[in-house]
């Protein structure tokens, strides 16, 4: 067994380990120190395996019928580091966080399952047949099942998430489920090297591919699949909510890649574009969401859509460029994505721990309420000021630099290869691009009135600095982030090896660099490092500048300038609803808010209003429009359908009676 | 648009040609200013009618921006408050907090009668009296109101041009 | 006339074809939207000259100048005649707003981009390579004929798409017939007149051209 | 091939260029309004005047507000100054090639309108949440614009590095009036109007604090911390004003190599071509209006219209 093959058993073991202490022991620092234990001997075994050593194995009698059967190449190896690394840090961010008084975070249940949870997104990357995938796959969707549920007896609507996500994720299991037995069955065969070698007619290489791209796409939280997403992360424990969203929806992304390019070996260009429509519109709809939501978590998960979104635009866009044999653009483009996985489970996890941290703080998720955190909770606003940065795709920030690859490989698009892509690309384009206006948007938002400013609520007036053990995870999360941010060379050479698992072809060497990063072929460079240095640069020669030139007189503190008027109170403040406002207004039209203006007039006199009240919400619009129609009907059909069962055991003898009728009759009629 | 050129062609330069300065002596805290000068202004109880002036001062015949003069917005961006009308009691907390968020040097300047000593409205229930009795004024504009030359004079004598 | 010189002149005139198009979705003043309409006039002459000094063809230039005469010079005139007379100054609420309008124009350069290719490969010339910019201002011109409430700007929808219909037939297969192209000019000559005595007459009996208030009558 | 003393002193020559006339345009601009308006300005001068006499001033920390406010304006000026080394405004060779392309810049400049925004949060007033979501609002809708017209740009040239673009121009001069440039250009001054507040998107002279955009979010700042402000907008217009120029009318540039004459020269041309954008900027805002805030998409959804046309022109007329 190789380095590996060990450290990947040791993580499973470290993972049953502390699930096994956590419900014998359950003290938060217990499973916690398991957890991360087990992080960094997947993350290792990850490395190890993108720097070039595989392993696989066969393991017959663990599982009856088919067996276990596992390999790690660079692909799984780098969403097996992902999920390891986010674990360290939620792990160690967790051993304070279950403590939060109230939250009953430390029972044995959540101790126990958090090290599963992780054990089987370790396990999903690293499975080579389709059983042992789709086992893994409903281990993962039980064991966060369960974790959205820890908090259900505190919060009514903790239920109703729940519900939502165990629909959503066994719907879609069950299409993957359905996909890959089809697979299989074409395949006469179930490991994966069998499906790879498979010759299948058109129609079912397009069923399997659209099926499972089903499955996946609810996972990785794309549009019109991602309705689970704003619930159930907002209703989550916080270290529970960065697992989910830094880690689980990544296998998403995972198992299109992994299906679609890689075992399949791809596909007809239509595929292509409807993964990268289906990313372009999630990457639209999720920042549009996020930019007028007003709940820090629910903001953050629709930042998620936006960025799983973006993910799949490269995915597809790589895909699109293999079929139209450009595979040097194939190549950069999932390169892009794959880096763009990278960073988004970095900041998401900062983000999210963040996050947490406010709600244990406060007690509050509605930015509408926060504000005034910056002089209660000095530590943890930074750390949300680096994580903003890096969701908002600005320099020196990790997600402008996938973004970057991500654009450099759209726009180098030739017209020459055909309609299709010379209409999709600067579509594409447009699209990214509007994104990211609206994510600085969204996240200037999310800290401007979050963190800054005065209090707006008494919980943030009364608001206090995490524990050392949160802040050292969300300082973990924050390095990780920066470290990427100003030499994206630590993970590019991974992410390159990962991509060469999808594009054998692809030439070696399309992202090359380590402080300037240099296409293959062109002349766009970019160099995150010296950017963020010149900026350091500049910063002094400013700050001595003024300091040189103006400092004639000393700083003073003096009292807002609130027009003459008496002292600024806290509902004098921009709230996170008024700052959206304008955008709102601007994009009316697609998100269709609901306002309610209730004027109560007074006794005497028509005219003199007692009370105005107003209401404003927007909802998502998909669910109102799909989801609201499809329960409807659903439902009704239920109530139709009741009265078929009323209990009697005649009744029920008597269907199957009539099945068995009906079936001879049909085969009397075909035969 | 051709219509407005057209105009801005006939109409040509309105500005009339600057009076020579009448040599005054320069606060301590102008002189530190050299040459720019940026007042807000505040309204403590006027008839408007130095309004009007000061309208006239910033428009086009008197041209005051032409000396550094320039009106702004925020207290914190100024280094002159230009104060009309007496001193009103609603007022009276709000032109001291004004005054304190200008930032060092500051200026005062009482424009009018009425700024100046309450004028007609001396001794009414509702004034609390002069400019200068609330915060410390250090140029008076005397007149009633005010004629724009007075004014642009005085500015002048703050920016030194 | 050098090769070098002719395809940059003819794209820009092309470019100038395009922009006047679109423009006139952008734009709410009516006044301006004629003027851009004689802009777009003054764009396809040119580019019919251009085309005729290429192939050094006399006719062709004399059909340019004949089509630069009628459409930047007559019709602007006879529709500017129309708007004085109607006191009508902007089409201040189309039934889709001017944001959502641009998007659309955007999209359907692109629509018009991908149908045209086809029948670029047929003879790839730099002419027919911009047949797309043709194709854009008729799909504009029909857009607008959908979404604009005024009569003023439906006429002007409507000789967008005849613009565009030119434009397409001298860049294909350099010029439709100088017969056809007299006798469609003259039709649009006429209508344009009909349409200005029409207006004329609804102004001075009902106060107004808003089609929708117009749709009143007849109900 | 370039030296290190040839880049040192490039960076050189357009940091100068930048810090010393970015005030000098903002006044020039200034009195060109002026005269337009019949009056006769207070001189090309006056802007120095007005930051002369900010730096002597008391810089003021309003109650309440912490690290983001006082940072704002120093990473405000900051980001400027990196894009004004990055962008090629004297040289095809951009000194600092290696460090990053248009997307760079832009998100550069981005950054500088973020740290302000939050500024103008940090106070916790009305005007500063009003101005801050205003310069949001529209920094977002003027992303896709700006990125197509990148894209637009790079198709010709098969890269987004600005030496290699404003090469290509200079090399074949044809190319300013091809329909992609000039969709390109026009798409582009509009995305510059709206980056530097100007009419009509914003009133850089307003005092109605309901209209402002910009203003709103630094009405708190007194003293230097303002001076940093005021130099920063000037010289992000400058920049921008120097960029368009160096994109559409590259001529007179200097080369690869080219000696310490050659970049003298360009550096004059430079600020004879800015200077005329300048006062055509001016001039153009005494004959409009400011736009109402919610009319500024109308605008936004046309320039990239523009920009989006420019990229499809880039594709079909080859």
């Amino acid at each position: 067994m190789s380095l590996v093959g060990w450290l990947f058993a040791a993580a499973l073991a470290l993972c049953a380990l502390a699930a096994i202490g956590g419900l014998v022991w359950p003290r938060s620092w217990v499973a916690g120190a398991g957890t991360v234990a087990a992080g960094l001997a997947a993350a290792t075994a990850g490395v190890a395996s993108v720097v070039g050593s595989r392993w696989s194995a066969w393991l017959p009698d663990v599982l009856p019928l088919a067996g276990v059967r596992l390999s790690i190449d660079p692909l799984a190896g780098l969403f097996m580091a992902v999920t390891g690394g986010v674990s360290v840090c939620v792990a160690v961010y967790g051993i304070g966080y279950a403590r939060t008084p109230g939250h009953r975070l430390d029972s044995r249940g959540v101790q126990a399952a958090v090290p599963l949870f992780v054990g089987a997104m370790v396990l999903v990357p690293a499975a080579a047949s389709v059983s042992t995938l789709l086992l893994a796959w409903e281990l993962m969707a039980l064991t966060s099942l369960l974790l959205v549920l820890a908090e259900h007896r505190r919060r009514a609507e903790v239920g109703r998430a729940g519900l939502w996500y165990a629909v959503m994720t066994h719907l879609g299991f069950a299409a993957i489920l359905a996909g890959l037995a089809l697979f299989a069955a074409g395949a006469a065969g179930e490991s994966f090297d069998q499906l790879r070698a498979a010759e299948l007619p058109p129609g079912l290489r397009n069923a399997v591919f659209v099926v499972t791209l089903a499955g996946f796409t609810s996972k990785a939280g794309i549009v019109p699949l991602h309705v689970w997403l704003p619930r159930a992360h907002p209703e989550a424990p916080s270290h529970v909510s960065a697992l989910m969203s830094a880690a689980m929806v990544n296998m998403g992304c995972y198992g299109i890649v992994r299906v679609g390019l890689d075992l399949l070996g791809g596909g007809p260009a239509w595929w292509w574009l409807v993964v990268l429509a289906a990313g372009a519109l999630s990457a639209l709809y999720g920042i549009l969401q996020a930019v007028v939501t007003s709940d820090l978590k629910r903001l953050l998960a629709y930042s998620t859509t936006e960025n799983m979104g973006l993910v799949l635009v490269g995915v597809g866009a790589a895909g699109f460029f293999a079929a139209s044999r450009a595979p040097a653009l194939a190549g950069l483009a999932l390169t892009a994505a794959l880096l763009h996985v990278v960073n988004h489970a970095g900041f998401k996890t900062l983000l999210f721990l963040a996050a947490g941290s406010v709600l244990r703080a406060t007690g509050a998720r509605d930015l509408d309420a926060l504000g005034g955190l910056r002089a209660r909770m000095p530590h943890t606003t930074v750390l949300f000021a680096i994580g903003a940065l890096c969701a908002s795709a600005l320099p020196p920030g990790n997600a402008f630099v996938s973004e970057w690859l991500l654009l450099q490989s759209l726009i180098r698009v030739s017209p020459l290869s055909g309609v299709a892509g010379a209409v999709t690309m600067p579509l594409a384009v447009a699209v990214i691009a509007l994104s990211a206006g609206l994510a600085v948007a969204t996240f200037v938002k999310a800290f401007g009135v979050g963190f800054l400013a005065r209090p707006r609520g008494v919980g943030a007036e009364r608001a206090t600095e995490s524990p050392p053990s949160m802040l050292a995870g969300m300082g973990l999360a924050a390095v990780a982030c920066l470290a990427l941010a100003v030499v994206p060379a630590l993970a590019l050479p991974a992410v390159g090896s990962a991509a060469a698992v999808a594009f054998p072809q692809t030439p070696p060497g399309l992202v090359s660099g380590a402080v300037t990063l240099a296409l293959a072929g062109v002349r766009g460079v970019l160099s995150p490092l010296l950017i963020a240095g010149s900026l350091v640069v500049a910063l002094v020669a400013v700050l001595g500048t003024v300091r040189l030139l103006a400092a004639r007189r000393a700083r003073r503190v003096a009292r807002l300038w609130d027009c003459g008027a008496g002292p600024m109170s806290a509902r004098m403040e921009y709230t996170a609803t008024s700052f959206a406002e304008p955008l709102q207004r601007v994009f009316d039209d697609v998100l269709a808010p609901e306002t309610d203006v209730d004027v109560t007039p007074a006794r005497e006199s028509a005219y003199l209003v007692e009370r105005v009240a107003f209401h404003a919400r927007v909802p998502d619009r998909v669910e109102r429009r799909l989801y609201a129609p499809l329960l409807a009907a659903v439902d009704g059909v239920g109530r139709s359908v009741r009265g078929l069962a009323n209990g009697s055991v005649h009744r029920y003898l008597a269907y199957g009676f009539y099945a068995l009728i009906g079936m001879l009759v049909v085969l009397a009629v075909l035969r | 648009m051709p219509g407005l050129w057209r105009k801005i062609r006939k109409t040509g330069r309105v500005a009339e040609p600057a009076p020579a300065r009448v040599p005054a002596e320069v606060p301590a805290a102008a002189a530190e200013l050299a040459g720019s000068i940026q007042i807000r202004h505040v309204d403590a109880g006027s008839c408007n009618g130095c309004e009007v002036e000061i309208g006239s001062v910033f428009g086009p015949v008197y041209d005051g921006e032409r000396y550094g003069v320039r009106l702004v917005a925020s207290p914190r961006h100024a280094d002159a408050l230009l104060v009309t009308g007496p001193v009103t009691r609603n007022m009276e907390v709000a032109l001291r907090r004004t005054f304190e968020a200008v930032s060092e040097p500051r200026l005062v300047v009482a424009l009018g009668d009425c700024a100046r000593g309450c004028g007609v409205f001396a001794g009414a229930y509702g004034v609390v009296g002069a400019v200068g009795d609330v915060v410390p004024v250090d140029v008076e504009v005397a007149g009633c109101p005010p004629e724009p030359t007075a004014i642009v004079a005085a500015l002048r004598g703050l920016t030194g041009r | 006339m050098s090769e070098g010189l002719y395809v940059p002149l003819l794209d820009l005139g092309c470019g100038a074809f395009l922009l006047a198009g679109v423009l006139v979705l952008w734009r709410r003043d009516l006044m301006a939207i004629v003027g851009l309409f004689a802009l777009q006039g003054m764009a396809l002459a040119a580019v019919v000259v251009l085309l005729g000094v290429h192939q050094a063809d006399a006719e062709l230039i004399a059909v340019g100048v004949g089509v630069g005469v009628l459409r930047a010079g007559l019709l602007p005139y006879l529709m500017r005649r129309a708007l004085a007379a109607s006191g009508e100054g902007r089409e201040t609420q189309p039934l889709v707003n001017v944001a959502t309008s641009l998007l659309v124009a955007a999209a359907l350069a692109m629509l018009a981009y991908a149908v045209a290719q086809p029948l670029i490969r047929l003879s790839p010339t730099p002419a027919t390579q911009a047949v797309p910019v043709a194709l854009t201002v008729l799909l504009v011109g029909f857009f607008v004929l959908v979404t604009r409430r005024r009569a003023l700007s439906q006429v002007v929808g409507f000789l967008l798409i005849d613009n565009a219909i030119t434009a397409t037939a001298f860049l294909t297969t350099s010029g439709v017939p100088l017969v056809v192209e007299l006798g469609v000019s003259l039709d649009v000559l006429l209508a344009a007149l009909v349409l200005q005595v029409l207006t004329t007459r609804m102004r001075a009996a009902f106060g107004g051209t808003d089609l929708d208030e117009l749709r009143e009558l007849h109900d | 091939m370039i030296t290190p003393v040839q880049v040192a002193v490039q960076i050189t020559v357009q940091i100068v260029l930048v810090v010393a006339g970015a005030p000098l345009l903002t006044g020039m601009m200034r009195q060109v309004r002026a005269r337009l308006e019949g009056r006769a300005g207070a001189g090309v001068l006056q802007p120095w005047r007005d930051l002369r006499k900010l730096a002597r001033k008391e810089p003021i920390t309003p109650q309440g507000t912490g690290w983001v406010f006082r940072l704002a304006p120093l990473v405000a000026a900051a980001t400027v100054l990196v894009v004004a080394a990055v962008v090629p405004l004297t040289g095809t060779t951009s000194p600092l090639a290696g460090v990053g392309d248009l997307f760079a810049v832009v998100a550069l400049l981005a950054l500088g309108s973020v740290a302000l925004a939050l500024g103008g949060l940090d106070t916790g007033t009305a005007f500063g949440g009003m101005g801050a979501s205003r310069e949001m609002t529209v920094l977002a809708l003027v992303e896709p614009t700006i990125l197509m017209s990148i894209f637009a740009l790079s198709v010709r040239v098969g890269s987004t590095n600005l030496g290699a673009i404003v090469t290509r121009t200079a090399e074949d001069p044809l190319d300013v009036v091809s329909p992609v440039s000039l969709f390109a250009a026009a798409a582009l001054a509009i995305v510059t109007i709206a980056e530097t507040g100007r009419i009509p998107m914003d009133n850089p002279a307003t005092h109605l604090e309901l209209t402002m955009i910009h203003e709103a979010m630094v009405l708190e700042y007194a003293g230097p911390d303002l001076a940093l402000i005021e130099w920063a907008s000037a010289a992000r217009l400058g920049v921008l004003l120097g960029l368009l120029a160096s994109l559409f009318a590259p001529w007179g540039i200097a080369g690869v190599g080219a000696g310490l004459a050659a970049v003298a020269l360009a550096a004059l041309i430079l600020v004879i071509k800015v200077a005329v954008l300048g006062a055509l900027l001016a001039a153009g805002e005494v004959f409009m209006a400011k736009l109402r805030l919610f009319r500024v998409p109308e605008l936004l959804a046309g320039s990239f219209l523009m920009a989006l046309l420019a990229v499809s022109a880039s594709f079909f007329l080859g």
